[in-house]
């Protein structure tokens, strides 16, 4: 009997199976038990009562990644199974639990039974949970039972668990599904089916673990920096901050409100921080092309404002529900003209929490736009992580002139580029502004002289970003001759195969740049220097990282770009071994 | 100490700025309006945003010696929306053009007024686009020609006193910018209303449309009379039809208070801190397993 | 040869993709009634185009046998505007949702109108953004709890017939989707009408407004009398109001056929071609000094 | 007295004095006697009636661009000259001429009359023109006339332009204005005002020319090409197309909608392109803004399409009336997603028919959107050239499928990424598409291999065009070390003061590529490879053009970036001098 302390599991079922709910019950039950562990859900194209299914990491060592190599793998339902067949590659010697009430056979179904020794088990789950509960009702729960007693799954966290889901049903609700995890519990044992691979062992686990998501912690973030203002649209998969935010911002004193369109969205946000309020509006590609011109008006007015992209597969409605990393160039030239602008992307849920704060650290210090980027892979994952602290960051605000303050200039030529910004209501420093160039006054004006002035003090900003916010993810290794470079939530699988990559003794240096644009040249150039190989990872078909990188940057000589259109995210297999097949650096 | 009941004289609410309009353009009468409007109301200039998008009158805010925003194409209702979402004490303006609010702008009207937010939005209706040398705007007549209608307009005009009723605005007016006096009045009673008011009004472009619309409209133009019941909108639906003798009321055609949304934005807020929990860290608290 | 008076069955309209909509979803019930009229129409499938934006009714046009584009949110009219100018010989369509027609594609919808543009536009309106599960549409009733209006909504929702009035649509329907049988003569009347033609259908989301809609629909739901003057605007704005008993009236609200942007625009070819030199070599021939 | 063949003028006066018809007419004027000329315009910020200038250059040789150094200025009222004052640099020598009615006095205004030996003449002009014609009401043709005289401009085309302007209005009106020329003319010679430097002389000219600005050739060219059907939302300075289109192309069939927006705009143009019509939609950067989203549709839905850019000074509504070459990277990157499409640049009038057709001819080809830059400097200038052939292009129309074609499949995969498009109305090969990604036939799919497969079809395209249509202007000089590389129109400077290098002896070899992306690589790398020193030109403040070139190519070790924010264009002497000092190569 193979243990593991790193246990990985899907389910697959249909509309009314419950497979959604057994997921996160579980994770939640792991986080409630100190283990760290990462969800993510899939779901065929109805709109609902369709087939979904989960994939379940958990671990009690802290994990980037949903992992690849599914373990166990519970099918309420073949005929459900197709659907998802390419996005779970199953482990060797992987438990293959079904229900023995479905009409259709496991060993019918195309799997590698005999390459990978699957195991078969099959258990009759919908007759047992008639039978032991009295409905079918809680085939998931029941499910959850047997798993939690043949894996070593934490069944006292499960039990919290499902108290903190049903706490807000009757009693009666909760009962029966506590008794549905009992049962099935109980059945194992009876049954004496407990002793299989891949149970989940593990010494020690740290304190109990939060369920958070990259969209909560984003609004977590801007919420910390004193957002007063949100604006957006509905969309997949950035509608959730509109709804939490929405759900909590009131309870602080903000405002939330969904506008008519994008378009709207933004100029509301501009309107909001013109009237001396911290906003941000958020939204996903589609939106973020009807925000372009707004985005320039922000520019070029120096308004704050903080644009969340939660990237999805595109172009144009694209993949909404899958995961691509294709709207970087889209983010620093989406509008006309040369429009200074910031861009940040997010690595990780954690650190979505570290951006939004960051993001309006620049946006009110500096007033432009700061665009930051998230994708559906860090917003649609739920994730059991270690508690962090909220204030871990300063509070910026604007620059605001004293009231009646002498010869005041909103557009003030200063070392830096940032000028103080009235606001509305403030008395003897009345201005007037707009999206055409104008002089230090606010005034329209379209002299070139004047033209070139405001240009550069727009620009100078960028430069005291690039130095004063050069927050990177590196990973320098010493004597270290290939490096991997990547961006945003691909990060996770790199970072798993450069540690699997260090236990084989090799050596890899890898670093993921937070702040974008404008890039921080300063640290990334020695880093490229240092290497023979450079490896640039991307989950964009039309290469964008790279493009942005050769534009900005001297690359070294021998650059290997692994990019591939999105849809699903990177393995750690898939970047060790494109790692491993490029290594360059000492033999072991 | 007391404050004098009149500090702020019209000329007070004027910019340096001289305005870049034709002489005789209809917009010179609106900014005065809105001026006098201003000082009547004794509203300190500190305490009101203009914002309006692009056109000839969109460049009203840099004429107005308030906080001011000319910003861009269509846009003024949305940045005036999210100005008075965030500071409900302040006087909000929205100005601009037909072509700016009716034609680009025109998909965030109906939100403004069906959400009530308390704002005013004057709109200097030419028929014209101005700043872009005379194309047809949503509002040109049937049959005219323009740079963009060589053989002639074939499209009917909007009806913005219609639009506005559709879109359940809580105050519809409509002013001509060479009648001062009535204009004042109508910006003075706009800017009271508490909730969305729209003054659609008529503001001749002399270079591009002639000038003998402001010999025509003397005749056309008359003021609707008092029988008119402001709080019927079929009513003012009926007035704001085409008239056989193509005269226009002018003067308020409906206004009927409802809460706005910043008071029952404010319901909301009290709803939500109903839990108690209301600390950022209270919040957070909601994600612990 | 002549042609059998009926070739097209409405399962001819069908294509093989499954919907992706729920069990019940008031969107099949328009489907259906779709088919069911183009059957009647015996038009041609190639002979058809229909467009949407995006939403679960936006996936529309790829269950029909005809061409079809779902293109992006709330352009469905420009795409099918260009369409008909392109082709007017050939049956156009748009189709969509409350979403997609009256908040983010609102701005669209005036000029379609009042430019007459000849095509059918069928918005499956279900009070709800139904593909992004459950936020506020335009049409939310004030109150009502969903993913967006966690205290309940405040704004007041719109009210299409009155939009469709104030913007001079020639023809201006509300239909329900499970009134099959006056839904296909809407339909039909619709595709009918030289002009652009409306028709609001109320299309009930299960999933997010619960089906009890269904039940208190039925009692609602009651066809406009034959004593109604269709061509009546103001009588059409009248019954178009909400009222006391809640009860909505379905059928043709107002229908008042004029000239198609289509002839306008060969008046205007035939115009423009007066001069005689027509050739691009005439053309050309302008810029000699 | 020094002649020329090559004249610069520029007039400057109030609103009613006629400033601009007076450019027009000479311009006509020198084209119908065969002569070269261009003229630039240029306004006070009033809406009306505001102060106005015009330069205009004139020439029995080919000309590319105004003119550095103005020759012979004529100044009706001293009041509206600080407005233009940094707009226009004088000659050494030039000739100042003012009216001396004018209250200001020209030799009190700051103008370097010593430094320069500029010539000072004062003409009663208002006065004789009373006296002489009767009213004052002709001031600027009376003063073409005193021009004529004292230059030699050519009299007998003022005559014929002066008749073509005026040829609707009355016979009255036609004759006062040949009289007041004429009697300009005489004065001039009763008063021997005649012999002044910067005569203009030549020897022999070629046929009459033709006069057009950019607009009206990228209107050409696209009619040529079959245009159906053009939608548009009125913007500087792109309207002329809307209005010229308007007037003219419902005469061949075609039509014309002012659109509500430019997202409608965009959309109609897809919707008819769907239809199947050639279509088009034009707009400067504002208006790209706001068609990003669809933009990516037609990416996506493989629509042909073209979208003209008339680029304006940036960011956001910026300097609406001045050139500036700050919209080239949004050109590639304004919409989310990987969304394979075509920049192309014009670069001069004559180029712009030359790219409106290459546009259509790769849009309907490859059946995506084909994105045609030209900027204010080529759509506001007029130019008297040479008439061109307009029938030198093949006319391309998109791959159709035959009628109920069996197995008919929208988006076949096919060896070049192009797949016959069915036109609604075509029997048998019905097909639903949409913005999603898709299938061969257009299903919805979120399938990762079918995402994959649809991107390298719709990528393919793009190998395709780049060898296909690999146009640039290009003349590479025999041994040079040191190369200019610039793009749309900067060329014509770069091109005069390479000229004048080669006149010099020193060796410049020079590029502009007309299509921007798909780069055509194998072009331009081997232009750049013989370098020993690169030098870029552009008119963006950001270095939108270096950042391209970076992010496509190996540059030279030794690169010079030339740039600045808009507002007036290159002038050769400025671009004479950044090559000058940063020659390498033989020493003469
Ligand atoms: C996005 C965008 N599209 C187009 C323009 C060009 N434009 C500026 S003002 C204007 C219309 C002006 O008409 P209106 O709003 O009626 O104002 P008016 O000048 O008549 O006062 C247009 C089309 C622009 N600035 N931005
Ligand atoms: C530009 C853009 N914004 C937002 C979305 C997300 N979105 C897709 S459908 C939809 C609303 C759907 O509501 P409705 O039009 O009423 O259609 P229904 O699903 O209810 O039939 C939204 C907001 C999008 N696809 N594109
Ligand atoms: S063009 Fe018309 S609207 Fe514009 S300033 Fe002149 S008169 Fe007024
Ligand atoms: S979510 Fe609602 S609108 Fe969408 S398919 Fe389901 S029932 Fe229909
Ligand atoms: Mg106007
Ligand atoms: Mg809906």
């Amino acid at each position: 009997m193979k243990t593991t302390n790193d246990f990985i599991l899907t389910i697959i079922g249909s509309g009314g199976d419950g497979v959604i709910s057994a997921g996160e019950i579980l994770l939640s039950a792991a986080a409630s038990e100190g283990l760290f562990g990462f969800l993510l859900k899939s779901f065929g194209p109805q709109i609902r009562g369709g087939e979904s299914s989960i994939k379940l990491r958990i671990s009690n060592e802290e994990i980037f990644t949903q992992g690849d190599f599914v373990q166990v793998l519970l099918v309420f339902n073949w005929g459900d199974f197709p659907r998802f067949k390419t996005e779970y590659d199953l482990s060797d010697g992987a438990i293959i639990i079904s229900d023995s009430d479905d009409k259709l056979s496991p060993l019918s179904q195309n799997l590698p039974w005999d390459e990978k020794k699957l195991v078969n088990i099959q258990i009759p789950i919908t007759r047992l949970t008639k039978e032991l509960t009295g409905s079918t009702f809680n085939k998931n729960i029941f499910s959850l039972g047997l798993l939690s007693a043949m894996f070593n799954l934490p069944s006292e966290g499960l039990h919290k668990a499902i108290k903190r889901k049903f706490k807000k049903k009757s009693e009666d609700v909760l009962k029966s599904n506590i008794d549905a995890l009992e049962a099935g519990i109980k059945w194992i044992s009876e049954n004496n089916l407990n002793q299989n691979d891949f149970r989940f062992e593990y010494d020690s686990v740290e304190e109990p673990k939060i369920i958070m998501n990259g969209n909560d912690s984003i609004s977590l973030g801007a919420m910390y920096q004193g957002l007063e203002f949100y604006a957006s649209y509905p969309i997949t998969p950035a509608s959730e901050i509109l709804q939490f935010l929405g759900t909590h911002l009131p309870k602080i004193g903000g405002s939330v409100i969904q506008a008519e369109d994008e378009l709207a969205a933004i100029n509301m946000a501009i309107g909001a921080s013109f009237a001396g309020k911290k906003s941000m509006t958020g939204t996903s590609g589609p939106g973020i092309s009807l925000k372009a011109e707004a985005i320039g008006l922000a520019s070029m007015a120096e308004i704050p404002l903080v644009i969340v992209n939660v990237q999805r597969g595109g172009p144009s409605t694209g993949l909404p529900t899958k995961f691509e990393q294709s709207d970087l160039l889209q983010a620093m030239y989406v509008t006309h003209g040369d429009a200074p602008k910031a861009v940040i992307a997010a690595t990780s849920v954690e650190d979505s929490y570290v951006c939004a704060n960051i993001a309006f650290q620049i946006a009110e210090k500096y007033q432009l736009p700061v665009i930051l980027l998230s994708d559906q892979f860090i917003s649609a994952r739920e994730v059991s992580l270690r508690p962090f602290k909220l204030n871990k960051f300063e509070v910026i605000s604007r620059l605001k002139p004293e009231d009646n303050e002498s010869d005041y200039k909103r557009y003030k030529i200063t070392e830096n580029g940032v000028s103080p910004m009235a606001i509305p209501g403030q008395k003897g420093v009345i201005y007037q502004t707009n999206g055409l160039e104008h002089t230090s006054t606010g005034m329209p004006s379209s002299d070139l002289d004047i033209h070139k002035k405001m240009s550069e003090k727009r620009d100078l900003k960028l430069q005291h970003i690039a130095k004063e916010f050069d927050f990177v993810v590196q990973k320098d290794c010493d004597g270290a001759k290939i490096g991997v470079i990547t961006w945003g939530s691909s990060k996770g699988a790199v970072l798993e195969a450069v540690a699997k990559l260090k236990k084989e003794g090799k050596k890899v240096s890898f670093m993921a740049p937070q702040l974008i644009s404008p890039l921080p040249i300063h640290k990334i150039q020695p880093f490229m220097d240092k290497l023979d190989r450079l490896i640039i990872l991307e989950m964009s078909f039309g290469k964008q990282f790279y493009t942005h990188l050769k534009s900005q940057l001297k690359l070294p000589e021998d650059v290997v770009v692994y990019n591939r259109a999105g849809g699903k995210p990177f393995s750690v297999t898939e970047v060790y071994n494109t790692i491993s097949k490029n290594y360059v650096g000492e033999a072991e | 100490m007391e404050q004098p009941q009149f500090i702020y004289k019209s000329t007070d609410y004027k910019t340096d700025l001289k305005p870049v309009w034709c002489p005789g353009c209809g917009d010179f009468g609106v900014l005065g309006a809105t001026h006098k409007a201003l000082a009547e109301l004794q509203i300190p200039p500190e305490n009101i945003m203009f914002f309006s998008g692009i056109g000839c009158s969109s460049r009203f805010p840099g004429y107005t010696n308030t906080y001011g925003f000319n910003a861009i194409h269509g846009r003024a209702i949305p940045l005036a929306t999210g100005a008075k979402i965030a500071r409900p004490e302040l006087t909000v303006v929205a100005v601009g053009g037909d072509g700016d609010g009716y034609s680009i702008g025109g998909g965030h009207l109906p939100h403004v007024a069906r959400k009530n937010i308390d704002l005013t939005y004057l709109v200097m209706n030419n028929n014209i686009y101005g700043l872009t040398k005379g194309q047809a705007s949503p509002t040109t007549p049937t049959g005219s020609i323009t740079k963009t209608t060589p053989y002639g307009n074939m499209d009917s005009p909007v009806n913005p006193i219609h639009y506005a009723l559709a879109y359940n605005a809580s105050f519809i007016a409509r002013g001509y910018s060479a009648n001062m006096k009535h204009l004042v009045e109508l910006i003075v009673a706009a800017i009271k209303h508490p909730g969305f008011a729209i003054v659609d009004i008529i503001s001749p472009c002399v270079t591009f449309r002639g000038d003998e619309q402001y010999k025509t409209l003397k005749d056309l133009v008359f003021e609707i009379p008092e029988s008119h019941d402001k709080t019927d909108k079929v009513a003012a639906f009926h007035l704001a039809l085409e008239r056989d003798d193509n005269k226009i009321p002018v003067g308020i055609y409906y206004q009927n208070p409802r809460p706005t949304y910043h008071e029952n934005y404010d319901i909301i807020r009290e709803k939500a801190k109903k839990s108690g929990k209301n600390e950022l860290t209270d919040i957070y608290s909601l994600f612990q397993a």
